[in-house]
């Protein structure tokens, strides 16, 4: 690519630039005077926060930097000498690594102690430990906010949209005391304006993928492409991000580009990377020419190309939404039937799982969706088990092995033309 | 037309030669020792001599085993999980789970119309492989080709207690010690093994029939531990060690039957 | 009064059948009767008596079980409880059940929901979201709403509506139980020799099968005839066991537990019958006092949110009420609720100087050597270096 | 003279010491080959160190430790090996704040508090893979005697890498590297150092504080010595008698119960 097309590359840098440019906030906020306030990826609700001017900290975007720029072992096994187990959550153990060893986050900043901690339990109860944690460390109260599951065969009831809407409320005053700004509600509709917009521009690229070749790896591309709806969100850069970020798209749409050389097997991934070996990992999967084009883990905060949007006419009710449709706060059967629909949507050949061992609140049922996909559906599905922070869990031979043993037997089956179905 | 598989396993190196109808053609062993390289080319050229052609006369190799991504061999290379596979299924075609035992490593496999489901492996400790088995061999002075028939003369095993290798050699020599019988501290072994390859094993789910492949599948005693273990009918064929080759040679004959494009794997 | 022995074993024979044959039992001597499953660590209990619905614990397999279908399902990294649960329901054990309750204690737990769901399309699965911010004006309502999706459940599935008054029955029946099983821990507490560890906790997990009221007299017989037990009292140091509130260690390690000298003063075995730590209201509207009681009696467990109340205070706080010499964390391998508030808890334990030893088990672990050594390491690192033992010349 | 018996029933050796209470002193020390008969190897090992002590009449106190201290009959107490090593290390060793101990099967690694008392552990007793036995069969397949595999591993210039974490696996890595024509010395560096690597581990799992003091029979081995010492950064102290810490820390325990009970 390069050289002969103008926007190839953009939505990497620009990413980059943001996240750059975030970090310095986060670092000068004691200077300026910002607050910040530390919450969760999924269903966050940075709209509401915003109103108040915090700045967002993510804890899960600071480990997962560590992972890709390979510091995570170092924390990790700091928090282990504190009493952290070798079989918890990577996440939790890379920040706790962080703060005790004084606080220099994943870019080499300063990460300074937060305003305001607003555990938003979205999917995942370890978050709670994690907050738990970090309000002992930093010596500052945690505010919590209490999300129901989806639970199995229904949806959102209105008795958990009540209390989350509740909750939300509640957590306006507690906002009020810590910045000092009055709350306003037209800022409120403004800024989830603003974060409609952006996940407007972000379904589009996504569906994307559904072209043949693909334009866009929905699994290895897209996990840096969605950073700044996760991290931005509801500020007018993250809108002009994604403006950018499609006219590379439709660049590679036009000139009938992919995100490498050949597509030869179009894949769903599920689950996150592993960040330390993510070269590698991708590597391993290039080699037989897949191209992801849907993945769950790009959704991890929200289920926009589902329909999902902040709605600017009931602001609080759409962020609450927003919090309970997360992927991990659904019950498994909605996760497999959202799979399923993508494998459908954008006709991909296969499913590949990334069980990853700290996240089980991701992991724990994956091995029964490989079994449903394969039984049911007659999908072939591929189990790889590793760990999205801890290197040590990454087997590079024992992985290489399993995935050249599964795209061995599809490239055979299609090399041979046998139509050999599952049993 | 004929070609070969060519195994490159951690202790031994195995190659198999097919005919057009399937027809196993010949067959060479040896140990793998130090160098990989000479190792696949004896067993080569004994399965070769065995099936009395000359070795350009072989059409499509496909080679496999542990060695197989440090020294390319043959014109592809597809993952000793998957060729062990396709061997159990073209022995025995009703195989739903394989336990393959080698020298090194055991592996646990299930398979679905003849692909592999699911897998899980010990390669890091010699608890629960055929190395187990040697030490024990070797502690109690049986020769290795014994051990499995010797076993059978206990009525009962005894119950071992280490898991690990070496602590396992000390413990057989303190049975001794005490007087207990051979035959029963080696049933024990066997059972030891057993106990370990079946929770291996219950990682991918156990599945009618179990195909038992690998060159520890020769021993007659260990078939009969796995099988009272697993209270089900095990598949063992005089071919089991040869397994790997043999699904090596069926992956040559197919890529050969098809001209295919030579994998992407090997040009890399 | 029959002999504690015989109480100990009827209680034994009663949780320790993974066929649930009491359960069986119970279910056909009547006809149209209905056992719902409840999967760690606690449920409104109340409720299922005011239904006529038999509340069944499942606690997993225990040792008593082989894993041969559950490992294709759920990965190794997950603890046994879950592994062994399902299998329990692969191998048709949990047929019994006419449904099966879980809830949000751990992202392990609230998928297994979800496989339960698969796998067993004829059960049908209830998952309760017990609420974590006590302190939101909403929780109360949001908390009684879940209620009612219980009681609806278990009104159709029964057939038969609850009554206020049935309700307030239920709950006096069960405070009475929560009483008990007060009054054994307080005995036990005072004198070790009227019954051990894994004595006292196979009465309370007989809890898990039986119906509250054939429990109530077990307990009541078990307390009557542990105190007039006499036994020669051991050399042990005082110990809080801590971290085994969902999955259950073998009974084989309680029992070294006693052996090496432990004297377990208070634990978070079981809790389903200890979770409040004061009777749930009588008098009122019962649904709000069961409600109320979640809300601001529980008990400090890791599967719950506290608000400001930190873990490792309130372990502390424990620790010096009852007098222990030190604590033994007893966590299930992969149990990350246990495992994570361990690396908070122990820092307070550290700056208290109080002395603690981590341990972990599966439910088939098959050699005990390694926690006994480590066990005893710890009663000796106490017995011989207590502050005014006898010191050694440095 | 009040006489206090500790020993130290290991899976390789036995070890007794004979400690004068009154005087607070060692009269005699004993090692033997622990065989197959524990209870045996336990005499052999006392009549050892009365060899040492002619003059020393019947124990007033015995205590043992070791893998077999519940074989140990007339033993008056049992306490585990951690518990003596971390005791004899702060008593041989007064500024010992940590303790490794690498026996033959097992390696332990111990934070001691004052007056030698155990704040935390770890263990690795499930795999050989990080105890002497290692090194004693990668004597055998070398055929070095197992005196000389620590001063000629230090001879090496380079360590040749021994990659499988198993000892057994790692005999037949050895061979091939045998085959292959790598020095001797070369080979006998690797093995030392994959040992050291999981040793240091262990330790660090405690914490590693100054003084760390080396027990247990792998303290007779320089190159292993050297090798710890070059993995955690810091030089360990090799307690004196090292070997018999175990059975050391048991007579001094067993002094304290035997005053307690002439006390009473
Ligand atoms: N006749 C036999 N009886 C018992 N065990 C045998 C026999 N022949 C080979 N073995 C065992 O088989 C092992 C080699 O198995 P193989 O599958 O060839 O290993 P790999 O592929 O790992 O090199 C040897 O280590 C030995 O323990
Ligand atoms: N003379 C020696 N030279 C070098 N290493 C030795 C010597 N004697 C014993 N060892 C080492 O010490 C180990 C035995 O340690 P020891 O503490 O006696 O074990 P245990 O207490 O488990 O019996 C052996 O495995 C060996 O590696
Ligand atoms: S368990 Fe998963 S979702 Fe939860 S904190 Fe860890 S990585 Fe995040
Ligand atoms: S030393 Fe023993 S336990 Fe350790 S890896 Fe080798 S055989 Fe396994
Ligand atoms: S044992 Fe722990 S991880 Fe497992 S289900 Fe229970 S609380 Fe969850």
């Amino acid at each position: 690519m390069g050289e002969t097309y103008q926007h190839q590359g953009l939505g990497r840098n620009l990413q980059k630039q943001l996240l750059g440019a975030w970090y310095e906030r986060i670092a000068r906020a004691p200077e300026t005077g910002t607050k910040l306030a530390y919450t969760f990826v999924p269903g966050n609700v940075a709209e509401l926060l915003r109103v108040f001017g915090f700045e967002l900290v993510f804890p899960e975007i600071n480990a997962l930097q560590s992972g890709i720029k390979k510091t995570s072992d170092r924390l990790i096994s700091i928090a282990e000498d504190c009493g952290y187990s070798s079989d918890v959550c990577g996440y939790v153990k890379t920040d706790v690594g962080m703060v005790v060893s004084g606080g220099c986050g994943p870019v080499g900043l300063p990460l300074p102690k937060p305003d305001l901690l607003l555990c938003s339990f979205t999917g995942c109860t370890t978050f709670i430990k994690w907050f738990e944690a970090l309000a002992e460390l930093h010596g500052v109260p945690l505010v919590m906010l209490d999300v129901p599951y989806i639970r199995e065969g229904e949806s959102i009831g209105p008795a958990d949209r009540a209390y989350v809407v509740r909750q939300l409320e509640e957590l306006i005053p507690v906002c009020e005391t810590v910045t000092g700004v009055r709350f306003d509600p037209d800022r409120l509709r403004e800024i989830v304006k603003l974060s409609a917009e952006a996940e407007d521009l972000w379904v589009d690229i996504l569906l994307s993928a559904r072209r043949r070749p693909s334009p866009l790896d929905a699994y290895f591309e897209a996990v840096f492409f969605m950073a700044p709806i996760y991290a931005l969100r509801g500020l007018p850069e993250c809108v002009d991000y994604y403006r950018f970020a499609r006219l590379e798209i439709e660049e590679r749409l036009a000139h009938g580009l992919g995100p490498g050389p050949e597509e030869r097997l179009r894949v769903v991934f599920v689950g996150p990377p592993p960040w330390p070996h993510f070269r590698a990992f991708w590597e391993l999967f290039k080699k037989w020419g897949v191209v992801s084009v849907a993945s769950s883990y790009s959704k991890v905060g929200g289920f926009w190309d589902e329909g999902f949007r902040h709605d600017p006419g009931h602001p609080l009710e759409s962020i609450a939404d927003y919090c309970m449709l997360c992927y991990t706060n659904q019950h498994l059967g909605m996760r497999a039937d959202l799979l399923r629909r993508y494998v459908r949507r954008f006709e991909a050949d296969a499913v590949v799982i990334h069980s990853v061992k700290s996240c089980r609140s991701f992991s724990m049922g994956q091995a029964d969706l490989r079994e449903a996909f394969i039984k049911e559906d007659g999908l072939p599905t591929l189990l790889v088990e590793s760990d999205l922070v801890d290197p040590r869990y990454f087997q590079e031979a024992q992985l290489r092995n399993r995935i050249d043993a599964f795209f061995e037997s599809l490239e055979h089956r299609r090399i041979v033309g046998a139509a050999a179905g599952p049993a | 037309m004929i070609v070969a598989g060519v195994d490159v396993g951690s202790t031994q190196t195995k190659a198999v030669l097919l005919d057009l109808s399937r027809r196993i053609l010949g067959r060479g062993i040896t140990a793998t020792g130090a160098n990989v390289v000479q190792a696949a080319e004896r067993a080569f050229r004994q399965a070769c001599q065995q099936a009395g052609i000359e070795e350009f006369d072989t059409a499509y190799t496909v080679g496999t085993g542990y060695g197989r991504y440090k020294v390319p061999f043959g014109d592809a290379q597809v993952t000793e999980i998957s060729c062990h596979a396709r061997g159990a299924c073209f022995l025995f075609p009703d195989t739903r789970t394989i336990l393959d035992i080698g020298g090194q490593d055991t592996k646990a496999i299930k398979v679905r119309g003849g692909e592999v489901a699911d897998f899980a492996m010990n390669d890091k400790c010699a608890a629960g492989t055929g190395r187990f088995l040697e030490a024990a061999a070797e502690v109690l002075g049986v020769p290795l080709d014994d051990i499995g028939a010797v076993s059978l003369r206990a009525a009962k095993p005894l119950r071992i207690t280490n898991v690990c290798t070496v602590f396992v050699e000390s413990e057989i020599m303190s049975q001794l010690a005490r007087g207990r019988r051979v035959e029963e501290i080696l049933r024990g072994v066997h059972h030891s093994i057993a106990a370990r390859s079946v929770a291996l094993l219950r990682r991918v789910g156990i599945e009618p029939e179990l195909t038992f492949t690998g060159g520890v599948s020769r021993n007659t005693g260990m078939v009969a531990a796995l099988e009272e273990r697993l209270g089900l009918r095990v598949n063992v064929s005089a071919d089991s060690q040869f397994m790997g080759a043999v699904g090596a040679a069926l992956f040559a004959l197919e890529r050969a039957e098809h001209q295919a494009p030579r994998s992407r794997e090997m040009s890399r | 009064m029959v002999a504690f022995e015989r109480l100990a074993a009827d209680a034994r024979a009663a949780w320790d059948d993974p066929s649930f044959s009491v359960v069986r039992a119970w279910k056909e001597a009547a006809p149209g009767r209905k056992a719902v499953g409840y999967f760690p660590v606690y449920v409104p209990l109340e409720l299922f008596h005011a239904h006529g619905v038999l509340p069944v614990g499942v606690f997993g397999g225990g040792a008593g079980i082989e894993i041969d279908h559950a490992n294709s399902l759920v990965q190794s990294f997950v603890c046994s409880v879950c592994r062994s649960s399902l299998e329990l329901g692969l191998t048709g054990r949990l047929d019994v059940l006419d449904a099966m309750v879980f809830s949000n204690i751990c992202d392990v737990a609230r998928n297994l929901s979800g496989i339960f769901h698969r796998n067993f399309p004829r059960l049908p699965v209830l998952y309760l979201h017990y609420p974590q911010n006590p302190g939101s004006s909403a929780a109360l309502a949001f908390y009684r709403a879940e209620l009612a999706r219980l009681e609806g459940a278990l009104e159709a599935l029964s057939g038969r509506a609850s009554s206020e008054e049935g309700l307030r029955r239920s709950i006096r029946l069960h405070n009475e139980r929560r009483g008990l099983v007060a009054s054994l821990y307080r005995l036990r507490r005072e004198r070790p020799e009227a019954m051990d560890t894994s004595e006292l906790y196979g009465l309370l997990r007989a809890g898990l099968v039986l119906p509250a009221e054939e429990h109530l007299a077990l307990l009541r017989g078990a307390l009557e005839a542990a105190s007039a037990r006499s036994r020669r009292p051991r050399d042990t140091v005082r110990v809080v066991l801590e971290g085994s509130f969902c999955e259950q260690p073998p009974l084989e390690l309680l029992e070294i537990l006693e052996q090496t000298g432990c004297h377990v003063v208070d634990d978070d075995l079981l809790l389903h019958e200890r979770w409040f730590d004061s009777p749930v209201d009588e008098d009122g509207d019962p649904r709000t006092a069961l409600a109320r009681a979640y809300l601001d009696r529980a008990v400090v467990s890791s599967v719950r949110y506290h608000g400001a109340r930190r873990r490792g205070e309130a372990l502390v706080e424990k620790v010096r009420r009852h007098g222990a010499d030190g604590v033994v964390f007893c966590t299930a391998k992969f149990c990350e609720p246990a495992l994570l508030d361990y690396a908070r808890t122990k820092e307070a334990l550290d700056r208290e100087r109080i002395p603690h030893l981590a341990i972990e088990f599966e439910e088939k672990m098959g050699v005990f050597e390694s926690v006994r050594t480590q066990l005893e390491t710890f009663v000796e690192s106490i017995l011989f270096f207590a502050e005014g033992a006898d010191t050694l010349r440095a | 003279m009040s006489l206090v018996l500790g020993v130290d029933v290991g899976t390789r050796t036995t070890k007794a010491v004979l400690y004068d209470a009154s005087k607070e002193e060692v009269v005699g020390r004993g090692i033997v080959d622990t065989g197959h008969d524990l209870e045996a190897a336990a005499r052999r090992a006392e009549e050892r160190a009365r060899q040492e002590a002619p003059q020393a009449g019947a124990a007033d106190y015995a205590a043992a430790t070791g893998y077999g201290r519940y074989q140990v009959s007339g033993r008056d107490i049992a306490i585990t090996e951690i518990t003596c090593h971390a005791v004899a290390a702060k008593h041989l060793v007064p500024s010992c704040n940590s303790v490794l101990d690498v026996g033959a099967m097992n390696s332990r690694a111990i934070r001691v508090g004052p007056r030698g008392r155990v704040l935390s552990f770890r263990m690795n007793d499930k795999c050989a893979s990080g105890a002497g036995r290692f090194l004693e069969r990668v004597a055998r397949a070398l055929e070095v005697p197992l005196e000389e595999i620590g001063p000629r591993s230090l001879r090496s210039a380079g360590a040749q890498p021994i990659s499988s974490i198993c000892a057994v696996l790692a005999e037949s890595e050895v061979i091939n590297h045998v085959t292959e024509g790598r020095p001797i010395e070369d080979i006998l560096r690797g093995a030392h150092e994959a040992i050291a690597q999981r040793v240091a581990a262990l330790l660090r799992q405690v914490g590693v504080v100054e003084d760390v003091v080396l027990t247990g029979g792998v303290t007779l081995n320089c190159g292993m010595v050297a090798s710890i010492g070059a993995r955690l950064g810091v030089l360990p102290i090799v307690a004196p008698h090292a070997a018999y810490a175990g059975a050391l820390g048991a007579a001094l325990l067993g002094a304290v119960r035997l005053r307690k009970r002439l006390a009473a």
